[in-house]
């Protein structure tokens, strides 16, 4: 069994509306210094089988098709065992 | 895991079981021990506590909501009456709808989003349930004050709990209630309703009849959703290290009941069931219990076939969860593979867990062996009855006396100080305009939504060749309630009456949602006692017959209850939608009237509440026959084309409607105040039994005639002019300013 | 013979009977299509309904994008096929790339449901002929994530060549860049739309009849050819 | 200055809706042996001053008071420099 985990963030240039909100109330609850936020996604996804070089190719091929949207967002891959 | 079974319940009579930690108490649990003739398993325990529970069976209530069937007014319009998961109204034309209103409240608390998410489901199942196609929603709610950090917390998250759950179900929102008040800041009142449409023959029951009949759950897995309310489990003496803590938190999946929804209705079209239960509180423990004992009276279940999310439950575990966007069907064998081909269809997880019997026995198996084996009946339909104590609370005389009068609360006099009160008043949170809520639901999903909120009742077209349509409103005052609980409930009634009936429909059928603090408190059971009875009294008069509801108690933050909050749902009939009556004002010229009496009404007022913070005296009185008059004038007022506007004078009084009226219509009027009314009473008071319409000035002696006719006092006060509501001699306030006001506060405080 | 026009159902499509309603009171003929047929049944034209295929879980449109259904309509819109993505629909033809750029959450960060004045940019598409250049018309928007994105250089493009084909008046009510309200394909064959015209087709239960033209547009187009 | 990553995620036990439709989808993708996904959330958070035990502390209180509603989700925190 291994696990996959992709992170999905939008790409810098894309505003990020939940973002900003979020660096609203942080300021609002007295967390000082923060420059800025972006909010994105995370899946863990288990997968049967070994943490190898093809489950990396797989999860690339994963991600890029349906996990995130390339228009608007960009992704990392990690494989753990 | 060892697993108690009823062999070994039998074997070991002297095991100490937590009934307590249950929630049941020890003649409760020496009741289910007389039942069985031995000590329960763990899982018989389970179930046991939680249809017993006052959500399940309502052992307190019962006794005073036998009255809705003991004074049912007749009537041919019911073709189901209360009992069933939702009653049944013939409308005309082979059409028939069901709706309900249910509480969500404590969950909503907890987590607002997914609390009132999963209260929107649940209520939609029930409406499913009957075999009709939801078709819209509704939410009253209540919270604590509106600047409050809690309910900023708390409101943002029911809305979007809602939005979210009903917008993706594609089931229009068509109208609702915001109150806020101090009272409901640790219990805000979220109450979900949902209507449904079906021709006459497709009604469904639940009820497991027919012995070799199979059992079919179908729709998400079960998880451990709901479980572990009370953190403690039937199973923990017999588990040395007890069960992992569950969460009690429910999460909803609208996704997977829109699918469902779809998947049942094609089902139901090829007639594929028996009987349907959906499965909302208690689970499985329910539906089983409930289906068996209104059927041929045994089930015999195989509980590990359960489809689960989490592979660790236990048995216990299994009956109790509350996981959402289940049902449970009765299908024949022969028909079983239909069923399933239809659930493949649409990617819908069906299981058979069990078949139908005649034994008189539920019996659940659980790896072969018996956990669970008792008269169904005695757990769904036979479970405790309380007479609890009740009592007018002393305090009671000296609220009542403590009215608002003119030398106790200063009232506005001059033209100043009256239009600086009216914009005050159309500024406060409970008067002001609630689009920032409105506006996060979908109202025009099905394209049958004729009328939504702001007007005074939703209107859904149910037949688009005779344009047949109902129209639904919600209506409760706690305040007034508190002042007089028996005439309280009757005046939540008739606002929600009067609404129906303003919009062009005729008022028919009446569903509820009883939120009260704690039942074990004899002043609050003395509200629940006198605020059923007033309803029922009510609705006999009127001739609306209650078909359905719901009690929702212990709405109490330590001693202190919440306002006795009775919520009233008034279901009505048009039979062509086309002739609705909207509530802004029509074109210029029309002619403006007040129908109805004015009196100097301001006990429970909104006026009292936002200028001076007070709540005493006694709340408007009760005219039911003449609820019924201008009900009938409305009506007919709508059939015969006489009217282009009506609009109900209820929280704000006059004033408060006028400026509704001008708002919806961006339509100013002058007004001219009736003479020997002192012009703050005409202005605030709440005297119920009152509209105001607008009609076209050919049909204005015709429409005075009959009020005439039928003793109705009617005044004309104005006409449709201009950009302003100009109270003549007094003051005059643009719409435009009206509008600001209105629509400034919600988003100051919720963004 | 009328022409036909196809409405796909996804599991979570909600405004398919809205969008068949529509096509039927322009004078067409609706053919519903489910999401796991290949086939498109000959229709003349499509309509992508709104609502929340797969409970618009990870992004609004992204699991539809697969469904057997889409491999021919993507086949068939390259071709030529008039093809309305209508909000749901206008996320999905999006993610299918068959327009560019993409629908974010709005920047309210709430649903909205409201009634929408637009413009109507171009009024040659195949379903915006029945309007005048510049008419403005009103209809109904609800979405929450309806913010519509792409880089500077395609939105410059769009504009450029008439590919805006609405733009949202009075407010922008979820942050789309430039207030657009709907794109076409180069060809004016393929449209999104973000506000919901299906809804505004019957004075009775919509804001206006002004929604009706995008469905006479496709049809007089049909009659035409 | 310092970068916070905060990984939301809901707790094991509370149903995933999300999650399951990105399994469903991979499913039909043709993507197998996915034994289970689950969608969070990352938030990136930069924060000027140095990555130090103090903004450690911070971000915990972060993520517990705002990014996170603990009655559902649980969360970790990375501080980066
Ligand atoms: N306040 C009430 N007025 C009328 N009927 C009620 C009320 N409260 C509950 N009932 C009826 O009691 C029955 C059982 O209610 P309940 O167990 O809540 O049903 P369900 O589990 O289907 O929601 C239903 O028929 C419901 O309509
Ligand atoms: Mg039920």
């Amino acid at each position: 069994m291994a696990r996959v985990v992709v992170d999905v963030m939008l790409k810098p240039e894309i505003l990020d509306p939940q973002g900003q909100a979020v660096q609203g109330a942080l300021a609002r609850l007295g967390f000082g210094g923060v420059t800025s936020v972006r909010q994105g996604k995370r899946f863990e996804i288990d997968v049967a089988g070994p943490a190898d070089d093809d489950l990396a190719a797989r999860a690339e091929q994963m991600a890029g098709t349906l996990l995130a949207n390339l228009v608007i967002e960009d992704f990392t891959v990690r494989v753990e065992p | 895991m060892t697993v108690d079974t009823v062999a070994h319940a039998a074997a070991t009579p002297d095991v100490v079981q937590p009934f307590a930690e249950l929630g049941l108490k020890p003649d409760e649990y020496e009741r289910i021990r007389a039942i069985l003739g031995r000590r329960p398993t763990s899982s018989e325990l389970a179930m046991y506590s939680v249809m017993w529970s006052e959500h399940c069976s309502y052992k307190s209530s019962k006794v005073h909501l036998r009255q809705f069937g003991e004074k049912a007014p007749k009537t041919d319009a019911l073709l189901v009456g209360i009992g069933e998961n939702a009653g049944v109204v013939d409308i005309g034309q082979g059409w028939a709808v069901t709706f309900k209103v249910e509480s969500h409240n404590h969950p909503s608390y907890v987590e607002p989003y997914q609390g009132a998410a999963t209260g929107v489901g649940g209520i939609v199942r029930d409406i499913l349930t009957m075999g009709a196609r939801p078709v819209a929603v509704m939410d009253p709610l209540r919270f604590g004050p509106a600047d409050a950090p809690d309910t900023r917390r708390v409101l943002p998250g029911v809305v979007a709990g809602i939005g979210g759950y009903g917008n993706c179900l594609g089931l229009p929102n068509i109208g609702g209630e915001v109150v806020f008040d101090e009272t409901y800041l640790g219990n805000p009142l979220v109450n979900a309703l949902c209507v449904g449409t079906l021709r006459h023959g497709d009604i469904k029951l639940a009820k497991a009849s027919g012995p070799g009949n199979l059992v079919v759950l179908f729709g998400a897995k079960t998880g451990g959703d709901g479980i572990g309310g009370v953190s403690v489990l039937a199973s923990e003496t017999f588990d040395a290290d007890g069960p992992a803590k569950r969460p009690s938190v429910q999460v909803g999946d609208p996704f997977t009941e829109k699918v469902l929804i779809e998947c049942c209705l094609e089902i139901f079209a090829a007639d594929l069931v028996v009987g349907i239960q959906d499965l909302g509180g208690a689970g499985l423990s329910c539906a089983t219990s409930e289906l068996a004992s209104a059927g041929s009276g045994g089930m015999h279940v195989v509980l590990d076939r359960v489809p689960l999310r989490d592979p660790t439950l236990s048995p216990e575990e299994i009956l109790m969860s509350e996981s959402q966007e289940r049902m449970c069907a009765v299908v024949e064998p022969a028909k079983a593979a239909r069923f399933l081909e239809i659930c493949e269809r649409w990617d819908v997880t069906a299981t058979v867990v069990g078949e139908v019997t005649d034994t008189g026995r539920l019996v659940v198996e659980w790896h072969g062996e018996v956990v669970v084996d008792v008269p169904p009946r005695t757990v769904a339909h036979e479970g405790p009855v309380y007479h609890r104590p009740f009592a007018r609370p002393g305090g009671q005389d000296d609220l009542q006396a403590d009215a608002p009068t003119a030398d106790r609360l200063p009232r506005p006099s001059t033209p100043d100080e009256l239009r600086a009160t009216l914009l005050r008043m159309v500024a406060a949170p409970n008067l002001a305009a609630k689009t920032w809520v409105t506006s996060q639901y979908d109202r025009y999903v099905r394209g049958n939504t004729v009328l939504a909120q702001p007007e005074d009742a939703g209107m859904v077209r149910v037949d688009e060749e005779t344009g047949l349509g109902v129209a639904l409103a919600t209506d409760g005052n706690g305040r007034h309630c508190r002042l007089d609980p028996y005439a309280g409930a009757q005046l939540a009634l008739a606002e929600a009456y009067r609404n129906v009936a303003a919009s062009g429909a005729r008022p028919l059928a009446v569903t509820n949602c009883l939120n009260f603090g704690s039942p074990e408190d004899p002043a609050v059971m003395w509200q629940f006692a006198e605020a059923t009875r007033g309803l029922a009294d009510a609705c006999l008069e009127l001739g609306v017959p209650v078909t359905g509801g719901n009690v929702s108690f212990y709405n109490q933050t330590g001693e202190v209850a919440i306002l006795p909050t009775p919520v009233v749902g008034v279901l009505g009939v048009i039979d062509d939608v086309d002739r609705r009556t909207p509530m802004g004002f029509g074109p210029e010229g029309e002619t403006v009237l007040l129908v109805g009496e004015t009196r100097d009404e301001l006990g429970g007022s909104e006026w009292a509440h936002v200028v001076h913070g007070h709540l005493g005296g006694l709340p408007p009185v009760v005219d039911l026959r003449r609820e019924r008059q201008l009900a009938e004038i409305l009506v007919a007022g709508s059939r015969d084309g006489m009217l282009t506007a009506a609009h109900d004078v209820s929280d704000g009084g006059l004033a408060q409607a006028l400026v509704e009226m001008c708002l919806r219509s961006g339509r100013g009027a002058r007004v001219f105040l009736p003479d020997g009314v002192d012009p703050f009473v005409a202005l605030f008071s709440e005297s119920a039994g009152r509209a105001v319409v607008a009609v076209p000035r050919s049909e204005e002696l015709r429409f005075t005639d009959m009020c005439v006719a039928r003793h109705v006092p009617v005044v004309r006060i104005g006409v449709v002019d201009g950009d302003a509501l100009d109270v003549q001699e007094q003051f005059s306030v643009t719409v435009e300013e009206l509008r600001a006001a209105s629509e400034a506060t919600l988003p100051a405080l919720f963004g | 013979m009328a022409a036909r026009i196809g409405v796909v159902t996804f599991p979570g499509s909600l405004d398919d009977v809205d969008a068949a309603r529509a096509v039927r009171l322009a004078g067409a003929e609706p053919v519903a299509l489910w999401h796991k047929d290949r086939t498109l049944q000959g229709v003349d034209a499509v309509v992508l309904p709104g609502g929340f295929s797969y409970g618009d879980y990870l992004r609004c449109g992204a699991i539809a994008r697969f469904a057997p259904v889409m491999e021919s309509l993507v086949d068939a819109a390259r071709g030529g096929l008039p093809v309305l993505g209508i909000c749901n629909g206008f996320q999905i033809l999006c993610e299918s790339h068959l327009l560019p750029g993409a629908l974010t959450r709005n920047d309210s960060l709430h649903f909205v449901c409201r009634d929408q004045r637009l413009r109507i940019e171009n009024a040659a598409t195949a379903w915006t002929s029945a309007f005048q250049p510049g008419q403005e018309i009103v209809v109904p928007l609800k979405n929450g994530e309806g913010s519509y994105v792409a880089d500077e250089r395609t939105l410059d493009e769009l504009e450029a060549e008439g590919r805006v084909v609405a733009r949202y008046l009075d407010v922008n009510p979820n942050g789309s860049r430039r207030d657009i309200a709907g794109i076409s394909n180069a060809a004016g064959t393929v449209v999104g739309l973000m506000p919901h015209p299906e809804h505004a087709v019957e004075p009775l239960t919509g804001p206006t009849t002004d929604g009706l033209g995008f469905f006479t547009s496709v049809l007089t187009r049909l009659v035409g050819a």
